[in-house]
């Protein structure tokens, strides 16, 4: 078990550290960089200036010396500075997570409570009409860009209500923060929710091809018996993988929808970081997300491991 | 026991259907979903390739007289702020989807392939490498990857269909290198090594033939979350450029004047990227059953 | 009748006198909500050129003069006085000197002095220790000889050359006067002022926050107690919000004309104005290569020009025809409109013109079978993206092919500079309804801002020749005649000024929008709300 | 404890039939079989992979899969009950209660997730008004039952913590739980390692002659047949082609593919032998059973056909007294040996 973990945690350093340099790389081959952004700003190129800044900014480095003074910084928790807002990075970056952190969270339990549900009665009456409706639902939840989803509540809200959700940082209700958070994140989870349904319809018709539920049958178990009582038991363990495929998946949906919802959460950021060609703030949002996403699949195989009593380390 | 009609049983079984044009109607009959999806997919690749018959205007034509006019006879889907028709533009637009669905989803299926292939059947530290390469690709969101390439590289078409095509190759490469893996203990692979057959042959004849099946499944599965990458990256100002006539791009246009006083520049774009990606993920899933009988439920 | 007359004036006298006794008595208190359409790249107004900047930060301020915060048409004789006392030019018309107030402090409670004064403008001439990373406006300070100070409240400003044009250079809402004790860091993180607001916070992409300056040196002021942006990039929400209430004002100049319309029928009771804002869209043209050394070619391209249905399309007919500077009623030194028409490609029949520049296209060897192949470069943003198609719709009637080329952000102004370029759609923003601001910027050899490289040494005569006149009718003589050339030269064809639409709710009080700048009226001190 | 009448007739099967619809055609699994099981006697179902012995036994406890599966004739009659009329909350209340299988893989047969003593207390609870307790301790009974130590502590085990006979106990208890009428046991020591075949099957045997069980032991080792059956079927592509008490069968195999099944059993056929006791294969293929030939199934693999066998199905003839075989030449094989 602990040969396992180890083993685990070495790979996925690896992982990171290999995400670090191809987004450090990525980054620097961008034609334009923020010197000229900001320059562009001011309509006003003056090369004398513009030296001193890229100076400033240690843009006039060596490649390799950026790379090792961001990753030295990193490891003692130094981020650097934007060159935007020439705030430490950190300090950009932090109060953002937990805007998107309460987004995501609701999402994905919006995505759960609907999505295995419905994928556990769609695989139970497999072939039936009702199966045949969930999955086109389910599908057509896959299809719709979030983004659209997204305006077309927004159109909606407007026609109905006459108004509209609009981000609030201090929502002075209780019912201000569950609209100000909870729309967008049906917008989101919706098609999570969809992803969700499918991928809990195909473990559950999974195990429902085990032979323990013909064993369930030939004890004279009753359908209900077989479907929630054997069969979701085992089902649930991989819906556990779900959260660790759907956490790359939200990630996604989210950079649209708090565009369209003009959410201050770090998804948008990024598309605003990337706009500015903001490096430290791009790249340790970037390893930021690439960390979640890793260290929640890491996290997902553990608890799979320590929940199911079958997997044995070390096999 | 009720009276069994084993002829109807049979019929519904497809056992009369055994070849031809008999073995399609019975499939197209039993994934009435698939078929719908193949029906919006061939649709769709034929409006791509007949916009030039189909779109009543150039789209690109701008016309002061008649901005932002509602559908009606003259303008089915009305116009936009440039008096530009907007059945057009998206008539137009499937052109731009297709070429970024299949462009990239070819690109990122052949590199894939390259890469599960070798990584599958040389083993070693070339394995290794391609492993923990997959590894690093699949950390990032399909979306956060491509955003940060198309930032890279400057949106521009090809720009577009390379950073889609990018995070694709890592889905291709485990599903080849697993098969390109139980491929090789196969005995018509031990006896082909038997009488002398190189590595590289063995693995191009007979490893990647038996490969395709699950390759076209996977590759239609993609094809979908392609069109909704380019539409995404659109939307948020990074993939095509204008004048070109994006679905992603026209909704962002759109959706930041238009969505109260002219909702159908909302509407149109927004039905026809989720009908193509509708039709391409019915479609892949139907040929998953039949193609892919382990995954069949 | 004369009864009728007296009885109709002492009515409206009272009403014009209940009027103002009600404006005279604002309510204080109440936080002023804005929202913001896009994030500033920092919060120095010095080091940005874009009102992005001005609109958050310029409560923040105090300039020496200031343009009157209610009169819309900024102009010489709309010059107050507000860190400066008073303020009188020598006799030679070289040296403008400043009394300043004795009571004004900074918000960190060091008192102003005329120091600051030295050093914010010895910074912005590049003549002192701390630098500003970017300095878009030192030319503006270019006939500054020096700053001087005499005594802690008088400062001088000696010219080399006379420029009655510094006073209205130095009212822009761009010439705040910076804290010598401060670092240019600071000012783009956390400015310190020593106007009606103080900073409080700016989130990139969130919001920016002011809040009300309890020592203030005006008594009384300001009104409100805090100033709140949010910070909502796309317009339709941004808009909706102000329709639904959320906001008290929406971003100044920021609403199109068919977003007015949709907010007029949403909130009917909404106040909306739509004023020019001095910004010309404008074609650049990269005369140093072909097909555009061609002078006929260039004509040409000026003769297809369908000004009207640029500024239907974008504007739905608000929006002006003119020359360089901003035209008529609202801006100040625009040519008279028989003047303009003369000019080709101004006359009012379109298809004569374009017949005419047919023809010098096929002098220059093109013709209905054969199409002049080019790009047309912009910046991939709407406001320049927009106008770029509808320019490309247009001159395919003079055989030319032309392929929108969208260039980012990033690479554009190196792009222009490297002449990468043939065909450019551009917007120049004029802080200043001035010619000296303009001409000089835009037009002057080896200017930065000059992306043509536009040189005649003629016309830059007439630029010093105006800008020392200083009897106003003559220098306006003077102007028409330079914009005259310039437009004859094709050296930068004016298409269109834009008007654009500011609305807020009927409460909000004592908000005026300037007519010809857009950079300059956002004191905000004596804003109320009536609720 | 049921009183043992070892002449009832516990199972009835008569003309059984089960085809499966696909898309390759009509596939008669099981094809007009009939056979019956007595209280404690235990029968014998041989025949290679695919002949339709695991199909009949799901067929008399209805659980073919449908699709594709489906029972389109004959009668199960069990204890009197015709099961193929039963509707499906009846069928349910005979299973695990009056019929119980044994299925092949202990390993995946029982719920990863599920403490060994629960999945014996459902099929306990499932049919008997018991409280919790009491099941608990009737399933502690039944651990001890079939020989598993410390049974109080293993039934609060999960099935991966038991080893593979473990496992296959932990089913025997399971099926017995209720003392069934009869019991299927579908090749139950496949899966198993050689030196506990051997202990399973006697632990099966003994249990059944205690509770007086019928049994159907489904198998393909002649080996187990003979120490353990009284009667065999042979069966050969969905077929019944021969019938006989084991001494008849194993001294006088009259279908020629039970001759072959014979000859490929090594020479000392012993469980505890330490070589595999499996057979070896017979020349040719079992024909695809959608496209079966018109006369006899195994005449393309029989040295012994003749014509007619080509064209015509034999019928199942009683050649010696209780020895029935489905061959044209049976006589003469009866008579040559």
């Amino acid at each position: 078990m602990f040969a396992y973990i180890v083993r685990r945690l070495f790979l996925m350093l690896v992982t990171l550290f290999g995400i670090s340099v191809i987004i450090f790389v990525l980054l620097r081959v961008v034609p334009g960089n923020i010197v000229d952004i900001l320059f562009d700003a001011a309509g006003f190129v003056d090369p004398a200036d513009k030296a001193n800044l890229e100076r400033e900014l240690g843009l006039s480095q060596p490649i390799v010396i950026q790379y090792l003074h961001w990753i030295g910084g990193l490891l003692h928790g130094d981020l650097g500075y934007s060159y935007v807002s020439e705030k430490p990075a950190l300090e950009e970056i932090l109060p953002r997570i937990p805007i998107t952190a309460r987004l995501a969270g609701l999402a994905l339990l919006f995505s759960a409570s609907i999505g295995i549900p419905l994928g556990v009665i769609s695989a139970v009456h497999q072939g039936s009409r009702l199966d045949y409706a969930l999955r086109v639902v389910s599908l057509s939840g896959l299809s719709l860009p979030s983004f659209w989803l997204g305006l077309l509540i927004l159109m909606a809200s407007v026609s109905l209500f006459g108004t509209m959700p609009i981000f609030n940082p201090n929502p002075k209700t209780w019912l201000e923060a569950l609209t100000i958070y909870a729309v967008p994140a049906m917008a989101v989870g919706f098609r999570s929710a969809a992803l969700t349904m499918r991928i809990t319809r195909s473990s559950m018709l999974e195990i429902l091809r085990q032979d323990y539920i013909r064993t369930a049958r030939a004890k004279g178990a009753s359908e209900a018996s077989v479907n929630y009582h054997h069969a979701l038991k085992n089902a649930v363990l991989p819906v556990i993988t779900v959260i660790g495929i759907e956490a790359a998946f939200l990630i996604g949906g989210l950079i649209v929808t708090e565009t369209v919802f003009n959410i201050p959460g770090i998804a948008r950021f990024l598309v605003e970081a990337l706009r500015w060609r903001d490096y430290p703030i791009v790249q340790n949002l970037v390893m930021f997300i690439a960390v979640v996403v890793v260290v929640v699949n890491f996290i997902v195989d553990m608890l799979y491991a320590a929940i199911d009593p079958r997997i044995r380390f070390g096999d | 026991m009720a009276t069994i009609n084993f002829d109807s049983e049979l019929r519904r079984a497809g056992a009369n259907a055994t070849g031809g044009w008999g073995r399609f109607a019975f499939l197209a009959q039993r994934h009435v979903l698939g078929t719908v999806g193949l029906v919006i997919m061939l649709l769709f690749v034929l409006t791509a390739i007949f916009a030039n018959v189909i779109s009543r205007y150039d789209p690109l034509s701008v016309d002061s007289a008649h901005r932002l006019a509602a559908p009606s006879a003259l303008h089915w889907f009305g116009t936009d702020s440039f008096g530009r028709d907007v059945w057009s533009r998206i008539i137009h637009g499937a052109r731009i989807s297709l070429a970024v669905g299949i462009g990239s989803t070819t690109l990122g299926a052949t590199l894939g392939v390259i890469v599960g292939l070798a990584s599958g059947y040389l083993s070693g530290w070339v394995d290794l490498v391609f492993q923990r390469v997959t590894d690093i690709l699949q950390s990032l969101p399909l979306l956060v990857l491509a955003l940060v390439m198309t930032a890279a590289l400057g949106p521009s078409l090809p720009n577009v269909i390379l950073a889609i095509a990018i995070p694709l190759i890592p889905t291709v490469a485990r599903v080849i290198r697993a098969n390109t893996l139980a491929l090789r203990e196969q005995p018509f692979v031990e006896a082909a090594k038997s009488i002398g057959m190189s590595e590289m042959r063995i693995a191009l004849r007979h490893v990647l033939p038996n490969t395709i099946a699950p390759l076209i499944v996977l590759a239609t599965a993609q094809l979908g979350s392609t069109i909704l990458t380019e539409a995404s990256l659109s939307f948020l100002g990074l993939g095509i450029p204008e004048p070109y006539p994006s679905w992603g791009r026209m909704l962002s246009e759109s959706a930041a004047e238009y969505v109260r006083t002219a909702p159908w520049l909302v509407i149109f774009p927004g039905i026809a990227i989720s009908l193509a990606v509708f039709g391409t993920n019915l479609f892949g899933d139907a040929l998953r059953d039949i193609l892919d009988p382990r995954q069949r439920g | 009748m004369r009864s009728v007359q007296a009885l109709a004036v002492a009515v409206l006298s009272v009403l014009i006198i209940s009027d103002v006794s009600r404006a005279a008595e604002p309510k204080p208190g109440g936080i002023f909500r804005i929202y913001h359409r896009d994030s500033p790249g920092s919060a120095s107004i010095h080091e940005g050129a874009t009102y992005s900047l001005n609109v958050p930060f310029m409560p923040i301020f105090n300039n020496l003069v200031i343009f009157d915060q209610h009169i819309a048409q900024n102009s010489a004789s709309t010059i107050r006085p507000e860190l400066a006392e008073s303020w009188a030019w020598s006799g030679d018309n070289k040296t403008l000197t400043f009394k300043l107030r004795k009571d004004v402090k900074w918000h960190d409670g060091k008192p102003f002095t005329a120091a600051d004064v030295k050093c914010t403008f010895d910074m912005l001439m590049g003549k002192s220790q701390q630098k500003f990373r970017q300095n878009p406006r030192k030319s503006w300070y270019e006939q500054v000889e020096e700053v001087t100070t005499n005594g802690d409240y008088e400062a001088s400003f000696k010219l080399k050359r006379p420029q009655p044009a510094l006073l209205s250079l130095l009212a822009s809402g761009y010439s705040p006067v910076y804290p010598c004790h401060v670092s240019p860091a600071e000012m783009r993180t956390k400015p310190v002022g020593t106007g009606p607001f103080k900073f409080v916070e700016f989130k990139a992409n969130e919001s920016i926050k002011l809040t009300k300056n309890p020592d203030y040196f005006k008594k009384g002021l300001p009104y409100l107690d805090g100033i709140e942006f949010t910070i909502i990039p796309n317009r339709s929400t941004a808009i909706l919000g102000f329709v639904s209430g959320k906001f008290d004002m929406t971003f100044p100049t920021e609403v199109s004309i068919p977003l007015l319309k949709d907010v007029k029928s949403q909130a009917p009771n909404a106040v909306c104005v739509v004023e020019p804002n001095n910004v010309s869209t404008n074609i650049i043209i990269n005369s140093t290569a072909p097909p555009f050394d061609n002078l006929d070619i260039r004509r040409a391209l000026a003769l297809a020009l369908d000004r009207k249905a640029f500024i239907q399309i974008m504007f739905e007919g608000q929006g002006d025809i003119g020359g360089t500077m901003e035209p008529a009623p609202d801006g100040l030194w625009a040519m008279p409109k028989d003047m303009l028409e003369q000019i080709p490609g101004y006359g009012p029949d379109i298809e004569k013109n374009r017949e005419e520049a047919r023809k010098l296209m096929q002098k220059a060897g093109y013709g209905p079978d054969k199409h002049l192949q080019i790009k047309v470069s912009t910046r991939n943003i709407a406001v320049y993206r927009d106008p770029a198609i509808i320019l490309i719709d247009q001159i395919k009637s003079i055989y030319i092919d032309a392929e929108l080329d969208v260039v980012d952000t990033a690479q554009w102004f190196p792009k222009i500079a490297r002449k990468d370029y043939s065909l450019g759609l551009n917007l120049t923003g004029n802080a200043v309804d001035e010619p000296d601001q303009s001409f000089y910027e835009n037009y002057a050899c080896g200017s930065e801002r000059n992306y043509t490289n536009y040189c005649n040494k003629e016309i830059e005569k007439l630029f010093d020749q105006q800008s020392e006149e200083t009897n106003v009718d003559k220098r306006k003589k003077l102007v028409w005649e330079i914009d005259k050339k310039l437009q004859e030269d094709v050296a930068r064809p004016i298409i269109f000024h834009a008007r654009t639409g500011t609305c807020w709710q009927p409460y909000v009080k004592n908000v005026t929008i300037m007519s010809n700048s857009s950079y300059n009226g956002y004191r905000y001190e004596d804003v109320w709300l009536d609720k | 404890m049921r009183e043992t009448k070892t002449l009832d007739t516990v199972l009835e099967v008569k003309n059984l039939q089960t085809v499966f619809f696909t898309n390759s055609g009509l596939f008669r699994a099981v094809d007009d079989v009939s056979f019956s099981v007595r209280r404690g006697e235990t029968l014998a179902i041989v025949g290679e992979s695919g002949c339709g012995k695991s199909v009949s036994a799901l067929s008399i406890m209805r659980l073919v899969p449908d699709p594709p599966g489906r029972i389109v004739g004959g009668s199960v009659t069990l204890e009197g009950t015709d099961l193929l009329k039963l509707d499906d909350a009846a069928m349910r209340d005979i299973r695990g209660n009056r019929i119980s299988m044994i299925f092949q893989e202990p390993m995946t047969s029982l719920n990863p997730v599920m403490r060994i003593g629960d999945q014996i207390i459902e099929a306990v609870r499932l049919h008997q008004k018991v409280s919790s307790k009491e099941a608990w301790k009737q399933a502690v009974d039944m651990l001890r039952l079939v020989r598993i130590p410390e049974p109080e502590r293993r039934a609060q085990e999960y099935p991966h913590q038991l080893s593979g006979g473990m496992r296959q106990r932990a089913m025997i208890a399971m099926a017995l739980a209720c003392r069934p009428a009869l019991l299927i046991a579908d090749e139950p020591t496949t899966a198993l390692d050689v030196t506990i075949q051997a202990q399973i099957l006697a632990l099966i045997v003994d249990l059944q002659q205690r509770l007086g069980t019928g049994l159907i032991l489904i198998t393909h080792d002649l080996g187990v047949v003979a120490q353990t059956a009284q009667r065999v079927i042979v069966m050969y592509a969905g077929k019944k082609v021969e019938e006989a008490t084991v001494e008849s069968l194993f001294e006088t195999p009259l279908h020629p593919y039970t001759r072959g099944l014979m000859a490929s059993i090594p020479a000392v056929p012993s469980p505890d032998a330490r070589e595999d006791v499996r057979l070896v294969e017979i020349p040719g293929m079992v024909p695809s059973l959608t496209k079966l030939p018109p006369g006899c199934a195994f005449a393309p693999r029989c040295k012994l056909a003749v014509d007619r066998c080509r064209q015509e199905y034999p019928p199942l003839d009683e050649t010696k007294s209780n020895h029935w075989a489905a061959c044209w030449r049976a006589g003469e094989i009866a008579e040559a040996s």
